[in-house]
């Protein structure tokens, strides 16, 4: 009974750090592709999951069939802002990370102020369809059920996007792209088109959390640089490029944002930053003593 | 002989930029100089930048954190001791050092992209911790009213804007004149090489680990020292002063100047931030889009150098370990983010 | 007489792989010793161990008597440890002057009372010098990055050089070279003098038995032999090691 | 055309600072358009001289802010300033307002500040909506309320007007150290865990500050959770302008106090609320009213100024304006804080027609100087 | 099949190749022999695409393709194998054998298409490897996997840049025997090749580079019949007699059986090769 008390309060920040988590999961994957897989720097990745947010907040009536529009719509806005990248980061200006920071910071600046001017300063509402806007009973407590819809999309994501880069050809032909460009070219592929497919891929996958996680993290002015700052920390923290290693982080940064803040509230403004650079030296000291062939 | 021209035209350049600056403050209006002051003074931080990120090859998003230590230090302690810029420099500089030198442990093992998220981090705790740190800092509303300073023992205070500029001006060309002259000996060799290829360093016997944290140190104390001026130009400082959109509009500065040139990095640094100062005042509102298109703009003009990219240590991307660590060591730790 | 370089049981794993498996190793003073094998046997691995780049799962590496298992490249490298690697590494926005005199700087003595930059001065010197005998004047102000293959392997000897070595871990430095640079190297490594010992790692046994006095053959991570040249020719076990290692 | 009794002619520059772009863009936004609007009906003039406004962006706090301001101070030369969205902001300029010896009619943030000669706000003080709310929610409470709000001076502020005047009125804060909990702003858009801790506390209502997109969060958040049916007391920035839309359903029923509501019954606020909505989308919001007050403010005391008005007599002027009749009732500068005697409305996000709306539903305190 | 005419190349720092003229038929094998920086690299990446020419042509199969884009030149049915490897470092051998075959290309004109099983079986020391990234191989594994690269791309032209430097000498035979057996089933061969007595052997013509320019370009059996004058042409002293084509059997034949570690004293017989 004591002991119940103790943990009970605990129970819903435990869950939904998972769910927090798996959404940061679902709005990081984008990136994960893009930077982790792809080498590709893109800080415009916040602004394009934005433009499925903005997408869902102006499609979604609170049906399903609304759903599944804003979500096709969405995905080929942000494929194509996705693309538009791609084809700005030309050959120039891909040459390496900090140019590539340069030129996707401009597009994030540019693209966010667009975005503020066509659908206005404030945060736009979004309805979700009536099925899920509610909550459920979870061991008693209220959760929010939008939430629970997360853990299972965010599973199939990560599934098929481990297949993807591990087992396809084209997966392959990513990261080898990120080794030799060159050599790739050799093989008979366009390390440009690599570049656009990546970029686009990226798109799609941040319009569909936008649009997806648009009732969590919804659309607003402020929107595009929380997301790309939480992808960049999950992402890193992952090891870049590894999906379970992502996944885990998008986990680990879930609970600390909810279970951690719940058990030190004092020291919340500390923890997520605190952790991230205490973990990350720890393992760089890992990597920096591991052997390497010459 | 192409080469020739090319260094010449650029000493000219430095030549009349230089001039420029001399002369400025009789030729523009007190606004004008206020914000050459401050640019300056944000200059001298994209020089610390780029001492790390294009010298050194450590990307940085975190000195800021070092900036505000130093700016704190000149405006609390400082003022306590004396009303003598030097003097508020030298302790500014001390305090720069002293927290890169806190978090060294945190960097020296850490590479690419790692260093950036790292640095990210410190640069925001730091930032957190001025904000509530409220008896000493003034928190989050920043603490104004800092008395104004004389340069030396005997001379007058600085009461305009054009004598805080040029005092400004005077000791970053002294702090860059600095930088340049210890990077012309074999430091700047030994740093550069540490770029290309640390594990054949490491081979011809040099300790590479204390390099890098030498120059995180002393990357740290020049940031401190700007951190004096920016107190003197502005007398007025905040946590906002030291924002993440600070270090990343730095670190964007410097990638303009041409990453591993301190000149360049001084003059990307004061342009990028000098524009959107600018741009905020002209267009209000639309200072972002403009800003953005600017950048855009600016990477296709950028110089392009030839066949090999400028390496960061490691590349921003490291590579992965030749056996995979042990999945515990893999597991990444709780951790967080800025929303 | 304690040997330059003794190793002893050097063992690396990767995962179920075992690139070493207790290989002992013997170098003295000023000897010419050469390990040959085919190609995956484990050699590069094990200039890895003794280098200092690589820490051994097991065994213990002595130099000159002293126990340097625990040490890393850099301390080596100060206590005479040189070192070529299979792939050229140099620094490659440096030129290629710049590389010898990078090199060179840990070792270099400075003369008499400190002035400023003197210490670079020798190391510059030393530069010259190398750079000369390597036949890399001419491309002395090239940054290392633009240089052809061959020529950056040559600076990377002349790198290891300037170090002041005691013992020189050679990775196959004729690979890459043209027969005039071949001639040139086995010309230079000849009249190398002998207070420098050379491990060599070289699949051109022409130039083994030319040059070394000791050959030690590697193979599947073990040592199969270790003799003279005209031993190790003579050696039935070694021609099918050999043999059997490529098929 | 000059109006009567005012001398020689010629323009006026005003300068206005608020945050264009940005976290804050939606207050700087209605504060530009609040001062717009009263020039709009008053034929562009301020005193009766043709105003030539200034605007400058203050972009996400006193790093833009500065800048922005030295320009509008020492290149423009303007002889009143206005707006400014941050009270961090408001600091970093102060410096620079002694220094030039331009008035300053703010008409949002307020820091504390040491001199107030020449500074005067239209809001209010970021510690007089908690006052003025204590008393009615010690009354309507049974039992313990949670203190909650954002990690910044704002937060601080407004948590402790509340927290103070709550004790001093005999009411017991639930949180568990007695302390209010503050959350890391703006990095906090997760608010579960704190209900999971106001869950546990055992408290009977809430009470809370938060603004623009945090306030989005905390709400719908809160309408989700499980303390959803606990009853939720604001500062009425939490239910204020566009965040109210965004928040929609989830907004239904909270209390909040403010000095404004556009349904106001008088006739300065018909004016306002009509003019507001043909230029405008939506209602008007408090920021708009303060700052069109702030125009307000300024015109009177422009024309007091005399022929030549210099940023002394101006300021000089505004100390001499007595009661001012305005959108949200007459109010008048305190002589002390220079900032507004007012008074304070309780309100409720109800129907009204279509779309939710704040409802005044009592008159609170008069609180100030 | 591969001709180059005139061909100026070089990179930001100047011109490198000088007007290279080559001939290269279907089915032979040209080498190009050179000392260091003679430009021999930078002749392939130059019909590679990965320089871009200044000026001249790159015909392969009577199509100009100088001025494309790498990519498009390789899908021309031009296959690289790359001085340095340049293997893929994240990427397992299994990985670089499916990313390499060229599903868009039919197989080897005249020869039966080159697949994984009959790689491995060339290179069994792959097979062995198949789950190692690229960055865990030795030298000469990686050497063996830029081959088997190239190879599984079914290329009518192949460029190989000094492809036996890190293998070891009977693997080494093994695959100039096979490159004489390729340019046998029809395949057109550029090989760049430092051990001028290999190149004699397994070339039908050879091209000796000299700053860039070409000195000399005659049929391999004029170099066969004189094999002093290309000697002189590189100035190759005779520190180093040419060593062996290829082990022969009973190379190391003998009695003298060795213990470990033998302790025979520092012999300094210098004596060489037979
Ligand atoms: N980091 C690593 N991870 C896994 N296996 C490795 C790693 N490094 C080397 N190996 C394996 O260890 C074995 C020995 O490699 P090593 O590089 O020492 O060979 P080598 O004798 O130098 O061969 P070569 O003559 O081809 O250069 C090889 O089979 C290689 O695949
Ligand atoms: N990326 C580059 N940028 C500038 N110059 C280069 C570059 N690569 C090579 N060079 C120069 O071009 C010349 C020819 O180089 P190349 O690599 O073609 O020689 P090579 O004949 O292949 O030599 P090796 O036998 O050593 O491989 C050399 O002088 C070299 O310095
Ligand atoms: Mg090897
Ligand atoms: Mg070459």
């Amino acid at each position: 009974m004591a002991a119940d008390t103790r943990i009970d309060p605990y129970l819903v920040p435990a869950l939904d750090g998972v769910a927090y988590g798996l959404l940061l999961f679902v709005a990081a994957a984008g990136l994960v592709l893009c930077f982790g897989v792809a080498g590709i720097l893109n800080l415009a990745h916040g602004t394009l999951y934005a433009i499925g947010g903005y997408t869902a907040a102006a499609l979604l009536d609170g049906g399903w069939p609304s759903l599944l529009l804003a979500l096709a719509v969405g995905v080929v806005a942000a494929t194509a802002a996705g693309a538009l990248v791609a084809a700005l980061l030309t050959r120039v200006a891909a040459r390496n990370h900090l140019t590539q920071a340069l030129l996707t910071f401009g597009v994030a600046l540019a693209g966010g102020s667009l975005l503020v001017a066509a659908f206005g300063p404030d945060d736009p509402p979004v309805r979700v369809p009536a099925a899920l806007d509610g909550s459920v009973s979870v061991a008693g407590h209220r959760y929010a059920a939008y939430r629970l819809v997360f853990i299972v999309v965010a599973a199939v994501l990560a599934g098929l996007l481990h297949l993807t880069v591990r087992r396809t050809r084209a997966g392959m032909l990513v990261r080898a792209a990120v080794d030799d460009a060159e050599m790739v070219a050799a093989l008979g592929v366009s390390p440009a088109w690599i570049r656009v497919g990546v970029l686009a891929a990226a798109g799609a996958l941040a319009g569909a959390a936008g649009v997806l996680g648009a009732p969590i993290i919804g659309p607003g002015p402020d929107t595009a640089d929380s997301v790309l700052l939480l992808s960049l920390v999950v992402v890193v923290l992952g090891g870049l490029g590894s999906m379970t290693g992502t996944l885990l982080a998008a986990l680990a940064v879930g609970q600390i944002q909810t279970l951690g803040v719940a058990l030190a509230p004092a020291a919340a403004p500390f923890l997520l930053f605190a952790a991230m650079a205490a973990v990350l030296a720890v393992r760089a000291r890992g990597l920096a003593t591991a052997r390497r062939a010459t | 002989m192409r080469q020739e021209a090319v260094r010449a035209l650029r000493r000219g350049v430095a030549v009349l930029v230089l001039a420029g600056l001399l002369l400025a403050p009789w030729a523009v209006d007190d606004y004008t100089a206020a914000l050459l002051a401050r640019t300056l003074a944000l200059g001298l931080v994209g020089v610390s930048v780029a001492l790390l990120t294009g010298v050194a090859g450590l990307p940085t998003l975190g000195q800021t954190a070092p900036y505000a230590a130093g700016a704190y230090a000149s405006a609390v302690l400082g003022s306590r001791l004396s009303d003598v810029g030097v003097v508020h420099l030298g302790v500014a500089a001390a305090a720069g050092a002293a927290l890169a030198a806190a978090t060294v442990p945190l960097v020296v093992s850490a590479r690419g992209v790692v260093v950036l998220m790292i640095t990210l981090a410190v640069g925001e705790l730091v930032v957190t911790l001025v904000g509530r740190w409220r008896s000493v800092t003034g928190g989050t509303d920043g603490l104004a009213g800092v008395p104004p300073v004389r340069p030396l023992w005997g001379l007058p205070v600085l009461a305009t804007d054009r004598a805080r500029y040029l005092y400004t001006l005077v000791v970053v060309a002294v702090l860059v004149a600095a930088v340049l002259l210890v990077l012309r000996t074999r430091v700047g060799l030994l740093l550069r090489a540490g770029r290309d290829d640390e594990a054949r360093l490491r081979a011809s016997g040099h300790r590479v680990s204390a390099q890098v944290a030498g120059v995180h140190v002393a990357a740290g104390a020049v940031a401190g020292a700007a951190g004096s001026l920016l107190v003197v130009a502005q007398q007025f400082i905040s946590p906002a002063d030291f924002g993440f959109d600070t270090s990343a509009l730095l670190l964007l500065g410097v990638v303009i100047g041409g990453t591993a040139s301190v000149g360049g990095a001084l003059v990307g640094a004061a342009i990028v931030i000098a524009g959107r100062d600018w741009l905020f005042g002209v267009l209000p509102g639309y200072a972002p889009l403009v800003l953005g298109v600017a950048f855009v703009v600016t990477v296709h003009l950028l110089p392009g150098d030839g066949h090999r990219p400028p390496a960061v240590r490691g590349r921003l991307l490291p590579g992965l370990p030749a056996r995979p660590p042990d999945p515990a060591a893999e597991r990444p730790a709780p951790t967080g983010a800025r929303a | 007489m304690t040997p330059l370089l003794s190793a002893r049981g050097v063992t690396v794993r990767y995962g179920s792989l075992a690139a070493l498996d207790g290989v002992d190793l013997r170098v003295d003073h000023g000897q010419r010793h050469a390990l040959i094998g085919p190609n995956g046997a484990g050699k590069t691995t094990l200039l890895d161990v003794l280098g200092g780049a690589t820490r051994a799962d097991g065994g213990r590496v002595h130099l000159a008597g002293r126990d340097v298992t625990r040490l890393g490249p850099a301390a080596r490298a100060r206590r005479g440890i040189g070192r070529i690697h299979q792939r050229p590494a140099t620094w490659s926005s440096l030129t290629a002057t710049e590389n010898v005199v990078v090199a060179a700087l840990p070792h270099a003595v400075r003369p008499g009372r400190w002035r400023p930059g003197a210490k670079r001065a020798a190391a510059e010197r030393t530069a010259g010098v190398m750079l000369e005998r390597l036949g890399l004047r001419d491309v002395g102000g090239v940054p290392a990055g633009r240089l052809a293959h061959g020529q950056r392997r040559q600076l990377e000897i002349a790198m290891a050089l300037a170090g002041r070595p005691r013992l020189l871990l050679l990775d196959e430095p004729a690979a890459g070279l043209s027969a005039v640079e071949v001639g040139g190297l086995v010309e230079f490594l000849r009249n190398l003098p002998r207070a420098v010992a050379v491990l060599l790692v070289e699949h051109r046994l022409d130039l083994v038995y030319a040059l070394c006095d000791r050959v030690t053959v590697l193979r599947d991570g073990r040592t199969v032999a270790t003799g003279t040249p005209a031993e190790i020719r003579a050696s039935g076990p070694v021609r099918q090691a050999w043999a059997e290692g490529v098929s | 055309d000059d109006g009567p009794g005012s001398g020689p002619t010629g323009s006026i520059k005003i300068g206005l600072l608020a945050s264009l772009s940005g976290t804050y863009q939606a207050v700087g936004k209605e504060i530009r358009a609040g001062f717009e609007l009263y020039l709009a009906t008053h034929d562009g003039k301020l005193g009766g001289r043709k105003v030539d406004l200034v605007v400058a962006d203050e972009g996400n706090g006193a790093a833009t802010a500065v800048p922005a301001a030295t320009k509008l101070l020492k290149q423009d030369r303007v002889v009143a300033l206005t707006g400014i969205v941050g009270g961090g902001s408001v600091a970093a300029v102060y410096p620079l307002l002694n220094e030039t010896k331009v008035p300053f009619v703010g008409s949002n943030g307020r820091p504390e500040l040491k001199d107030v000669s020449r500074i005067w706000h239209t809001s209010y003080l970021s510690d007089e909506p908690g006052e003025a709310i204590a008393r009615h929610v010690r009354d309507n409470v049974r039992g313990s309320v949670y203190a909650i709000g954002p990690d910044y001076q704002g937060g601080w502020d407004e948590l402790r007007g509340f927290t103070d005047a709550f004790a001093a009125a005999g009411g017991k804060l639930a949180n568990p150290d007695g302390k209010t909990t503050f959350t890391p702003f703006p990095t906090t858009t997760n608010f579960t865990p704190y209900f999971a801790r106001i869950k546990a506390s055992g408290a009977n209502a809430v009470y809370t500050f938060y603004a623009g997109s945090s306030a989005v969060d905390f709400v719908k958040q809160y309408a989700q959770s499980e303390i959803r049916d606990l009853p939720l007391y604001a500062a009425g920035f939490l239910t204020e302008g566009g965040v109210l839309d965004a928040q929609g359903e989830a907004a239904r029923d909270i209390y909040s106090v403010l000095n404004y509501s556009p349904d106001l019954d008088n006739a300065e606020n018909r004016a306002f609320v009509a003019a507001w909505k043909t230029r405008n989308d939506g209602s008007p919001t408090t920021y708009a009213m303060a700052s069109y007050d702030a125009a307000a403010v300024l015109d009177r005391a422009i024309a007091a100024a005399g022929d030549d008005p210099t940023p002394e007599s101006v300021n000089a002027a505004i100390g001499q304006l007595g009661q001012i009749a305005s959108p949200r009732g007459t109010w008048q500068f305190s002589p002390t804080t220079h900032a507004p005697v007012q008074k304070w409305y309780l309100r409720q996000v109800r129907q009204d027609g279509r779309a939710l709306s704040n409802t005044v539903v009592g008159d609170l305190a008069t609180v100030g100087g | 099949m591969l001709r180059t005419e005139r061909l100026c190349a070089g990179y930001a720092g100047g011109i490198v190749l000088h007007e290279v003229s080559l001939d290269v038929a279907a089915g032979t094998v040209q080498a190009v022999v050179g000392r260091n920086g003679a430009g021999k690299s930078t002749l392939v990446h130059a019909v590679a695409g990965l320089v871009r020419p200044y000026s001249g042509r790159v015909e392969v199969g009577g199509v100009q393709v100088a001025g494309r884009q790498p990519h498009r030149i390789a899908r021309c049915g031009v296959g690289l194998v790359p001085q340095g490897r340049r293997v893929f470092s994240r990427l397992t051998v299994a990985e670089h054998l499916v990313l390499a075959a060229a599903p868009w290309r039919a197989a080897t004109p005249g020869g039966e298409g080159w697949t994984v099983a009959r790689i491995l079986e060339l290179l069994p020391r792959l097979a062995a490897r198949l789950r190692h990234r690229g960055d865990q191989l030795s030298g000469g594994e990686q050497q063996m996997l830029a081959i088997a690269r190239a190879l599984l791309g079914q290329p009518r032209v192949l460029l190989l840049d000094e492809p036996c430097e890190g293998l070891a000498p009977d693997l080494a035979a093994r695959v100039r025997d096979l490159v004489g057996a390729l340019a046998r089933t029809g395949l057109t061969v550029l090989l760049v090749e430092q051990q001028l007595p290999y190149a004699i052997e397994v070339a039908d013509r050879i091209a000796v580079l000299e700053y860039g320019r070409v000195v000399y370009d005659r049929p391999a059996d004029e170099a066969r019949a004189d094999p002093g004058r290309l000697a002189a042409m590189l100035s190759v002293a005779a520190v180093v007699e040419p060593p062996a084509p290829r082990p022969v059997p009973g190379l190391w034949a003998g009695s003298a059986h060795l213990t470990r570690p033998s302790s025979t004293g520092v012999s300094n017989d210098a004596d060489r090769h037979p």
